[in-house]
């Protein structure tokens, strides 16, 4: 076979050993750290970029050492690399030609309905704010009106911020 | 047998008569085909489905003909017309053309071509025909529960916002059969990669082989893609997902990338299987050793990858961007380049041969035609302004059906009728199965050639009702469908009269040299009864000569190494 | 079959077997000659199949970065409602069952079948983990009415608040602390009384009026968001199958040194499915 | 089969003229060159269409030849040829790739000359919907049909308000879809020669070609090609004819002009949408009419409330028996279009309200109010 009888020396596949694993993974955790203390330092325009390298490193780790390809045979690797040519062309050509027709789009872009939908929601939602009212309801003078349209204070422990 | 014992014809005699065991009579009952892991029996349950959804698609055509064989609503009201196309292209595309010759005939010859036992994934193989049938039922849902009028293309936003058919069904149908598609690419490829034997590599295998295996990369590169972006319109149309969808802020444009990614390579998941059976037929009915060997392997290659960069070619007029429409037409010219190689090889294959006008090399010299035609018809729609004006007429649909009917469902039938006496261990009625073919031939292009005329006048496609000026040509155009529909009755009432009263099919009726003629007819259940032969040459033909007395042809020169291997055999 | 007699030194003593033993050895399929040809071919499978696994994705990473580079806004806004937190709990977890399913390999490969099962084990562990956590992640989003596409209603409570283009905070907390410097009744943390509540809300409602506008089609963040991680998810679920299942294959001890391609094709999909979340977590949560 | 392809094509050959001239209905069936890129966007067809005859021409008569030459018989063996030739392989891969970079260039040059409007095009604006186009004229005039003048180019900006369109005009060789949530462009210049001596209009084609739902193929209308002066009166006509002509006939007309008739019959005959008749004889005598209003069935009185509902947001209330399928036209309409419409729907069963007088005459000739929301369509 074409591409066979690479590895037959050491049975059938290479084994990894734990040194190589433990580091591996270690550098992947510190690497995370890394990408997201980056991420808080405000580093735009080159956030994005300094993001994807350094995700594009740990799937290198990954691939190159716990999924074996550096040891495996080259095809294997070929084959993999081809996924991500192909999903690049794809992912180019569509990006180059949206691209190109923004201002077209763009044109319309206001004629998102649903947005308006829930803009005007909310804001029906705060007519009634008045000062007193807010008081009234603070003190207790006023008897909170149950089931009020929006509220969602006993999850608010999870809101995402 | 190992193609020792057909050395004399004498040994040969007994063998041919003796009833001996083989996977058709090795087990029975149903559960004994559909669960079984025998590639060479699913293979056959795929050919009955694809029969099975070719007599429905047909159904769906004629109707859709016998409605426009003249102006006005005569038999159905626009909404089943509608149906009646889209459920058409559905069927014949997903059901039909692309799963044809690969899932079907593929499964039956690549592994024993191979000399191989089985494909290399048995379950996974049984497992994408599951696949299939689940598809097809899901199919068979859309048409009860209200049908599907989208077009078999789903463009949004009408399919996901507009039509209140069963678009969700239908989408998760495709989105089926595209995985069972997958698989069988998956399989195909490690099985050709990891199952060759001894002394064929690559460029020993049969030009089928590598046509299976340009078909399976493609499979396996695009297929997903239609998976995912048939997920999104499911989504978009279920819960506004935003994506497609230009009342969310989506892009209808985007949609069409999205489909034609897969939807264009697909068209070459079509043909090129087609292009290796002709490949394989030419030669042997020439009785020569195949011109060109190299370049036709490679071409396949060539079109299976360039085929991924033309998707844009469908979009000339969707308001893709300029720019973005001439880089797609520039590279879709790059495509037609290995096709044309193809042809002119096969050509040269044919000089000086020794051309057996039986059933198969009629129904491949009718692909060269039909493929020729729509092949160049091509060149109309890949220039790009040319293509502003043809582009949704029924040039294209006269352009597609040449490719798609003439090109691969006439090799199709070549296969059918070339593999048939392997498969089935008769012989057909040569007679009636070439004027079958031809009753075909002149059928389709009575069907297919006025609907040139058509575009040209400017008729769109898609049309429920047209203008009385068009009349004319829709006219021939619904008699040809009949007289097609004629042709292809004959075919299959030829076919089961073989499998009735057909005769005993020798180990090799034609002469060829690939592995899958080196074992009986029917193949045992293990493909091979011994160890399979050496693999030489696969286009050593003279290795095989003609003996009056089976009917047959037997082996001549068995090469060095082969005589070698049976000693070295005898010796264990 | 085929390759046998004629086959190289290497393997000829398998080649010389063959037909007559293979029938005895259960791990050897009968279509292959040798344990290599069997695991070659499984390996060569399982890549092609992570294959049409990236470009099964890639779709989506299309429809993100065309987002991405026409809507920044909408990226630079909505991420806000991302709780980097989970996140990057969520990578470590699934790292750590990265390492554990690669060791699991390591295990079968010297036949040490404890490590096998251990290793497996707590990768299943690890994978319950994230999507434990990814269910925590949505059921706020499921609160705050943050859903995709034409069922994304915030409630103002819960929305992002901007202010000249900078993060202020969550509505709700803002108006909170706002009320209770305006007005002594009002805890400027602990339990709330109904009222209170409804106050904080109808607060946040204003705040959010006042603030900068939501940008248009935010929605689509959400759409996409929800569609990549949920597909991912469905991928996490259906490695916890995979694995469980050759866990026990492993505890039936049917693996051995000639006989584990099970383990590392599993192990092979699962760090796939830890390869695409390292993309998503940047791309989704670390957005600045 | 051989007979009846060299038969089709043997009748093109034999009767092809040079392209320049005009190709009706010729041996190609080409409609008119009516625009003036019509004869390039031809050229390159025959250009294309002559390098395939001659392919096509190689490949039938070469395998007809070796099929007859080399039949298999009695004394006759293959030959033993070479199995490759590189010599060949080159050549035959050389000049298709040579001439298929021709044909790309030719048509890229075509295409990108439909693609370029010149900057003193005359700008009409198209509102394609489910089955239905209106075209938008810079002095306000609106038109189920296409009108423009004759040797002058034309530019029309394109959206659409539900689905996928495509706007084809056979005659002038262009066609562009018409995207909802975007705007194309397409632009052609019906050529001075179409108009025959003392002709002052001629008339084309104008084909939907984007599968857009059920009536799809009836989303047909015509372009008229006007000489000057006969385009100018029209457009200065229609801009307004609500102004200058009794209510009801112009409501006739807003009817057409908003594609009502797509859908609607003014007898009692159902089509997509109910015949309107029957409405029209309930209003006239006070009766209520069957709806589903949001799932729920009721009867509500049919009254000019109801009528005015109907045609802005069908959807809020259903007649029983027909599904959601009518466009919005809230903020399509002006209340001079509406009131029209009204009127005239009212006028098919009530006398009374085909009255003679216009508004203008009630106005006094009073200023053209309405034109402004006419024209800011899908801005």
């Amino acid at each position: 076979m074409s591409d066979s009888h690479a590895h037959d020396d050491h049975g059938l596949a290479h084994t990894m050993s734990p040194q190589m694993l433990i580091g591996i993974w270690a550098a992947l955790i510190a690497l995370t750290g890394i990408t997201v203390w980056t991420a808080n330092m405000h580093l735009a325009p080159f956030d994005l970029v300094i993001a994807i390298v350094i995700a594009t490193v740990k799937a290198l780790l990954v691939a190159l050492f716990f999924m074996h390809l550096l040891y495996d045979r080259p095809f294997n690797g070929l084959v993999f690399m081809l996924s991500f040519v192909f999903a690049g062309v794809f992912v180019a050509f569509a990006m180059f030609d949206t691209g190109r027709n923004q201002t077209a789009i763009l044109a319309r872009q206001d004629a998102a309905p649903i947005v308006e939908a829930w803009r005007a929601d909310i804001a029906a939602g705060s007519t009634e704010a008045e000062t007193e009212h807010l008081r009234g309801l603070i003190d207790g003078s006023i008897e909170a009106s149950h089931g009020h349209g929006h509220g969602d204070g006993e999850h608010g422990d999870e809101a995402a911020h | 047998m190992s193609s020792t014992t057909t050395a004399t014809p004498t040994t040969t005699q007994p063998h041919q008569s003796a009833p001996e065991e083989n996977y058709l009579n090795c087990s029975s009952g149903f559960l004994s085909w559909f669960f079984t892991l025998d590639h060479k029996r699913i293979g056959i349950m795929y050919l009955v489905a694809i029969f099975a959804a070719f007599g429905l698609g047909g159904f769906f055509a004629l109707a859709l003909r016998t409605e426009l064989a003249q102006a006005g609503q005569d038999i159905m009201d626009m909404n089943v017309y509608n149906q009646m196309f889209t459920l058409h292209g559905a069927i014949m595309v997903f059901l039909v053309i692309i799963p044809s010759i690969p899932a079907a005939l593929g499964n039956f010859v690549l592994p024993i071509m191979l000399g191989a036992k089985d494909v290399a994934f048995p379950r996974l193989n049984l497992f994408s025909f599951h696949l299939y049938v689940v598809g097809a039922i899901f199919f068979v849902l859309t048409l009860m529960g209200g049908g599907l009028d989208t077009g078999w293309t789903f463009y949004t936003p009408y399919s996901t916002g507009h039509t209140d058919t069963m678009v969700t069904t239908a989408v998760l149908g495709a989105f089926i059969l595209g995985f069972s598609s997958i698989f069988t690419g998956i399989n195909f490829m490690v099985t050709i990669h990891k199952m060759r034997p001894q002394g064929m590599g690559f460029f020993n295998m049969p030009l089928f082989l590598w046509g299976m295996y340009a078909t399976a990369v493609i499979q396996v590169l695009a297929t997903p893609v239609l998976g995912i972006t048939l997920l999104m319109l499911a989504i978009e149309r279920n819960f506004g997902l935003g994506i497609f969808d230009p009342a969310l802020g989506g892009d209808p444009v985007l949609f069409q990338h999205f489909f034609w990614f897969y939807s264009h390579p697909a068209v070459y998941i079509m043909i090129l299987p087609g292009m290796a059976v002709i490949s394989e037929i030419i030669s042997v009915f020439s009785r020569k050793h195949i011109f060109g060997y190299k370049f036709i392997a490679i071409s396949s290659i060539a079109i299976a990858l360039f085929g991924f960069f033309v998707w844009g070619h469908h979009m000339f007029t969707s308001g893709q961007s300029t720019a973005m429409s001439t880089i797609f037409s520039a590279i879709t010219f790059s495509v037609a380049v290995p096709s044309a190689i193809k042809i002119f090889n096969w050509m040269t294959t044919m000089y000086k041969g020794e051309i057996i006008l039986k059933a198969p090399m009629v129904w491949a010299l009718g692909f060269l035609w039909l493929f020729g035609i729509g092949g160049l018809t091509g060149l109309f729609l890949g220039t790009m302004n040319t293509d502003v004006y043809y582009h949704d007429t029924y040039f294209v649909v006269a352009h597609f059906h040449y490719v798609m009917v003439g090109g691969t469902l006439w090799a199709f039938f070549g296969g059918i009728y070339y593999w048939w006496p392997k498969i089935t261990g008769k012989m057909y009625e040569e007679k009636p199965a070439i004027i079958a073919s031809l009753v075909s031939l002149v059928g389709f292009n009575v069907l297919f050639f006025p609907q040139f005329f058509l575009g040209n006048m400017g008729m769109p496609r898609r049309y429920a009702d047209y203008l009385p000026k068009y009349e004319f040509w829709h006219l021939v155009s619904t008699i040809g469908a009949y007289i097609l529909l004629a042709g292809l009755l004959m075919v299959l009432w030829n076919l089961i009269r073989s499998l009735t009263s057909g005769g005993k099919a020798p180990q090799n009726p034609w002469g060829a040299n690939t592995l899958e003629w080196h074992t009986p007819s029917p193949p045992p259940h293990t493909n091979f009864e011994a160890d399979p032969p050496y693999a030489g040459d696969p286009y050593a033909l003279d290795h095989w000569a003609w003996d009056p007395e089976t009917q047959s042809y037997v082996h001549i020169a068995a090469s060095e190494q082969e005589l070698a291997r049976v000693e070295g055999h005898d010796a264990l | 079959m085929s390759s046998t007699s004629t086959a190289a030194p290497a393997d000829s003593a398998e080649a010389h077997g063959h037909g007559h033993d293979h029938h005895h050895d259960p791990t050897l399929a009968h279509h292959f000659d040798s344990h290599e040809q069997q695991f070659d071919a499984g390996k060569l499978g399982i890549w092609v199949f992570l294959v049409t696994e990236i470009l099964f994705f890639s779709g989506l990473f299309c429809a993100y970065a065309i987002w991405r580079a026409n809507h920044p806004e909408v990226f630079h806004y909505a991420h806000h409602y991302l709780d980097t937190k989970w996140g990057a709990i969520n990578t470590v977890v699934l790292l750590v069952s990265s390492l554990t399913a690669a060791w699991a390999v390591r295990s079968a490969q010297l036949g040490d079948q404890k490590g096998l099962q251990r290793n497996l084990l707590i990768t299943i562990l690890c994978a319950f983990g994230f999507m434990g956590i990814k269910t925590i992640e949505y059921t706020a989003k499921y609160h705050h009415g943050t859903l995709p596409g034409a069922n994304f209603h915030p409630h103002a409570d819960s929305m992002i608040l901007i202010e000249d283009g900078e993060f202020v905070g969550v509505a709700k907390d803002v108006a909170r602390q706002e009320l209770a410097a305006m007005y002594p009744d009002m805890p400027a943390e602990g339990e709330l009384t109904a009222g209170q509540e409804e106050a904080v809300h109808l607060y946040s409602a204003k705040l959010v009026e006042q603030a900068d506008p939501v940008p248009d089609s935010v929605p689509v963040f959400f759409s996409i968001y929800f569609f990549m991680t949920g597909l991912h998810g469905v991928h996490v679920v259906a490695g916890i199958f995979a694995i469980f299942w050759v866990y026990l294959r492993a505890r039936r001890g049917e693996f051995t040194k000639k006989y584990f391609g099970a383990v590392d094709y599993v192990a092979l999909y699962w760090h796939l499915v830890d390869l695409i979340w390292i993309y998503l977590f940047p791309l989704l949560y670390l957005i600045s | 089969m051989l007979t009846h392809i060299t038969a089709a094509l043997a009748s093109t050959l034999a009767t092809v003229q040079d392209a320049s001239q005009e190709l009706t209905p010729g041996p190609h069936l080409f409609p008119d060159q009516a625009s003036t890129t019509a004869a390039e966007t031809d050229n390159v067809y025959l250009f294309i269409f002559w390098l395939c005859a001659l392919a096509f021409v190689i490949i039938v008569a070469g395998t007809g030849y070796f099929v007859w030459k080399y039949r298999a018989r009695e004394g006759h063996k293959a030959e033993k040829t070479a199995t490759h030739d590189n010599v060949l392989e080159v050549t035959w891969t050389v000049i298709p790739t040579l001439l298929f970079g021709v044909m790309f260039w030719v048509g890229m040059k075509g295409y990108v000359g439909l693609k370029q409007a010149p900057a003193d095009a005359y700008p009409i604006q198209v509102t394609a919907q489910k089955w239905n186009w209106k075209f938008t004229y810079p002095n306000g005039a609106e038109s189920p049909e296409l009108h423009v003048p004759v040797g002058r180019p034309v530019k029309l900006t394109m959206t659409s308000i539900d689905v996928l369109h495509s706007l084809f005009v056979p005659a002038f060789r262009v066609k562009q879809d018409v995207v909802p949530g975007r705007y194309t462009t397409l632009w052609f210049d019906a050529k001075d020669g179409v108009l025959k001596e003392g002709q002052d209009m001629v008339e084309y084609d104008l084909f939907c070609t984007e599968y857009c739902g059920e009536q799809h193929s009836a989303m047909i209308t015509k372009v008229f090609v006007h000489e000057d002066e006969s385009f100018a009166a029209w457009a200065e006509e229609t801009a307004n004819f609500i102004q200058n002509e009794p209510a009801y006939v112009a409501g006739q007309k807003q009817f057409l002009i908003s594609g009502c008739n797509a859908c609607h019959a003014v007898t009692d005959e159902a089509g997509t949408g109910p015949g309107l008749l029957q409405l029209s004889q309930l209003i006239k005598g006070g009766g209520s009419v069957d709806v589903t209003i949001g799932g729920a069935q009721q009867s509500v009185p049919a009254d000019d409330n109801y009528l005015r509902e109907s045609i802005l947001n069908a959807s809020a209330a259903i007649k029983v028996g027909y599904t959601n399928q009518m466009p919005l036209f809230q903020g399509q309409l002006s209340e001079e279009q509406l009131g029209v419409l009204m009127i005239y729907i009212k006028s098919l069963a009530d006398e009374n309200y085909r009255a003679e007088s216009t508004l203008s005459q009630l106005e006094g000739g009073g200023e053209v109010e309405g034109t402004e929301t006419d024209t800011d369509q899908g801005e």
